[in-house]
């Protein structure tokens, strides 16, 4: 699970870091990829995917101006895609933190994204039953960090970061600035500690939308 | 014959007529978000975007963006006083739980018992879904905002969609650039046409029975 | 749906202030409430117990050393009683205002408190399926609140509240602060003002544990 | 004969030497509770309770009680530094999905399976049941802490619960007055026994086969 909706909450340092990773040691790969978009411009995990990274993407939006990597990779068949209507991507991540293997959802009955799932009548309308979505290891952007992972974010990078921090077996954080432990308001939290494992501290994270909109290609 | 029509400003100003003062809206990517711009004066309306904001207002200065600050077309932002953040889980129950009161999409095709079809062309394309076929289920009312009729002059508005499904049953109004139309019990019915249009003009590009309920009137909308 | 957990978070003015209303006209009466607790001493739910405007409680606990006037109405058959895991109450609440008709739980599988539900098996494990709650009406307590009903709360006073808030049809504030729209960070927002139909300034509210400390009586 | 036995306090001292630092755990209202003040020195131990608080510390001094700063068990405590509030639903969250690595509760009754029964003792009570229910299912080890049998001498650990269950299979150690026992596919197993008793003696007061796998410790408790 890598956190980051459109332009904003993309962890790229961590993503990029990665890819260095699999550049020079071939590891990991074959990985599912659980994120909102399937990667913008040539940056992030659309520069995962480009060095072949990725085996499945499970997103909800993938069309856009420029996830020309997804598209080629998509179109010759080597990578597999699951589309997940957005409410249900962020329901099945939460589901999957809060220990809630299914649940119904009027979202997506009658349509091809529901096929083959059951579905059920309550008071006389019918929902599709979906499953929960874990991770072995979230990445995600904060803004600040204490030292025993508390975390609050920026704005609307905060988006899937959240959810994905629950559900996924371990959790890394880059985050803007890591304070000490009592340094933020115990009711500003909004990722208790208890579900991240490791914070490092990103200084200046680039954005993903500027970067993009700079034409910056990442490997 | 090249029929009169309303200029996609002109529809999107059409249906902020119909948003009511206190309003809680989500605007779909593309034509919706023009909406906006027309709200009346002296309503207040709370915009809501998918990825975590509620009272976001018009996009900043070109060269202010701050990209934290974006709506679900990734288009930068301002916040207006109220606003709030949350995560896309709250998001969502905001929209599932029929907590807003409209949600406005684009469509390529809507059938007359409701159905909406937006989100797929087939099967060569790549698809995306994003948020559509949750907000479809959960605002209190789901209007569709679009050209009466497709870039080859096909109908949009049919008895039943071809497309893959958004939606079943889902959509209440439909603002084209020919017409207003309601979606009931009976399927579609006529509420508003472009002056100079009989209805049989209407009828001829539409792909179902417009139905007539009480008076149609005249879509008078200013030059925008 | 009344908010508050032990001795915090219950909004003590708009309980009274409904009992009131019930001493004066007789009504509302033949509630449902919905509350983690089922009143404590004589004050607030356990008062609304006593004058006889409750006919069914659903709640999680309702045992404790001073909840005599539910204890009285319980077993003089007066009153009906749904006894929830408190987990299984908040999720259920919640469920009702992300319109999630159902969903799975492992929380009393194979308890008296699971009778009569559905299960279901999940990648090996059982699981009990359960439905949403929903209610009219729901009265929580907030620490500050905006002119457009965002509210946050005050430590452990925030508990069953931000779900209340969601999961009911009208949403009844009362505040200990009621502040101009924008003097809330839209970051430290708690429950954002479109869960929110009333906002009443209350500056110096009732804390339920130091009244039941004091053996005040209400009504 | 009076089996030398532990006293509350010291099966509470008993059990908070298992927690291993960093920890993040539950403990349950009463006897359980009591863990938190023998945690040895050195750990650091992160407790969360289901009313929305993690990283609490002990109660303040009578008189200076915040009493929206609470515990589950209704009483009044402190924050340690790095605490965070958050609503019932996320609380449970924490739970039902596993992420406390242990929780500690009470016990009418617990199974050689592991099944649990600490909420109802009958028809004629007025049940109540909290978190438990939740908590046995969700921390990755669920221990319970009781006296080795019930006042009337009754044995609590037993073949099957013949009370109103909590959980099924839940319960992995159990810290009596006695002894210390594991849950395992066989059965209880014996670790620890009080000095001085035999496992005859202690087996004479369990409902169930005590089984042996490995050495059988003497639980040396301080004075506490």
């Amino acid at each position: 699970m890598i956190g980051g909706f459109g332009g904003s909450g993309a962890p790229l340092e961590l993503i990029h870091g990665l890819i260095d990773r699999f550049l020079e040691t071939g590891h990991p790969k074959d990985l599912t990829v659980i994120n909102n978009n399937a990667g913008n411009g040539s940056i992030g995990i659309a520069a995962m995917i480009r060095v072949g990274m990725v085996r499945k993407m499970i997103c909800s939006f993938r069309r856009s101006s420029n996830a020309d990597a997804f598209n080629a990779a998509y179109h010759d068949g080597q990578i597999e895609l699951e589309l997940v209507p957005q409410g249900t991507l962020a329901e099945r991540i939460r589901a999957g933190g809060a220990g809630i293997p299914a649940f119904f959802t009027p979202t997506a009955f009658g349509t091809d994204l529901a096929k083959g799932k059951p579905t059920q009548d309550f008071e006389g309308k019918m929902y599709v039953q979906e499953r929960w979505l874990k991770a072995d290891y979230a990445l995600i952007k904060a803004e600040s960090a204490d030292t025993v992972g508390n975390l609050t974010y920026r704005m609307a990078a905060r988006n899937f970061a959240p959810l994905m921090a629950m559900a996924a077996a371990t959790t890394i954080v880059q985050a803007r600035r890591v304070v000490q432990a009592g340094e933020i308001d115990p009711h500003s939290v909004i990722t208790p500690g208890i579900f991240v494992d490791h914070v490092i501290d990103i200084p200046n994270p680039s954005q993903e939308e500027a970067m993009v909109r700079a034409g910056i290609v990442y490997a | 014959m090249t029929l009169p029509k309303l200029t996609s400003s002109q529809i999107a100003w059409r249906a902020a007529q119909d948003i009511e003062d206190g309003a809680y809206v989500n605007l779909g990517i593309g034509l919706p978000e023009r909406i906006a711009q027309f709200q009346p004066e002296g309503r207040t309306v709370t915009y809501h975007t998918e990825n975590g904001i509620l009272g976001f207002g018009q996009a900043p200065p070109e060269g202010e963006e701050d990209w934290d600050l974006i709506n679900a077309g990734k288009k930068a932002v301002t916040l207006e006083p109220g606003a709030s953040f949350f995560h896309h889980a709250d998001s969502f129950a905001m929209v599932r739980g029929g907590h807003l009161d409209l949600a406005v999409l684009g469509a390529y095709q809507v059938a007359a018992n409701g159905d909406l079809a937006n989100w797929s062309v087939g099967a060569k394309s790549v698809p995306a879904v994003g948020g559509a076929m949750d907000l479809v289920h959960g605002a209190k009312r789901v209007a569709v905002i679009t050209d009466h009729v497709a870039k080859d002059g096909s109908p949009k508005l049919l008895d039943a969609c071809t497309l893959p499904l958004t939606g079943k049953a889902c959509v209440t109004r439909v603002y084209t650039s020919l017409a207003v139309i309601d979606i009931t019990d009976r399927g579609f019915v006529l509420r508003d046409k472009v002056p100079g249009l009989s209805v049989d003009d209407v009828q001829a590009v539409t792909g179902a029975t417009l139905h007539i309920d009480g008076p149609v009137c005249d879509l008078n909308v200013p030059e925008v």
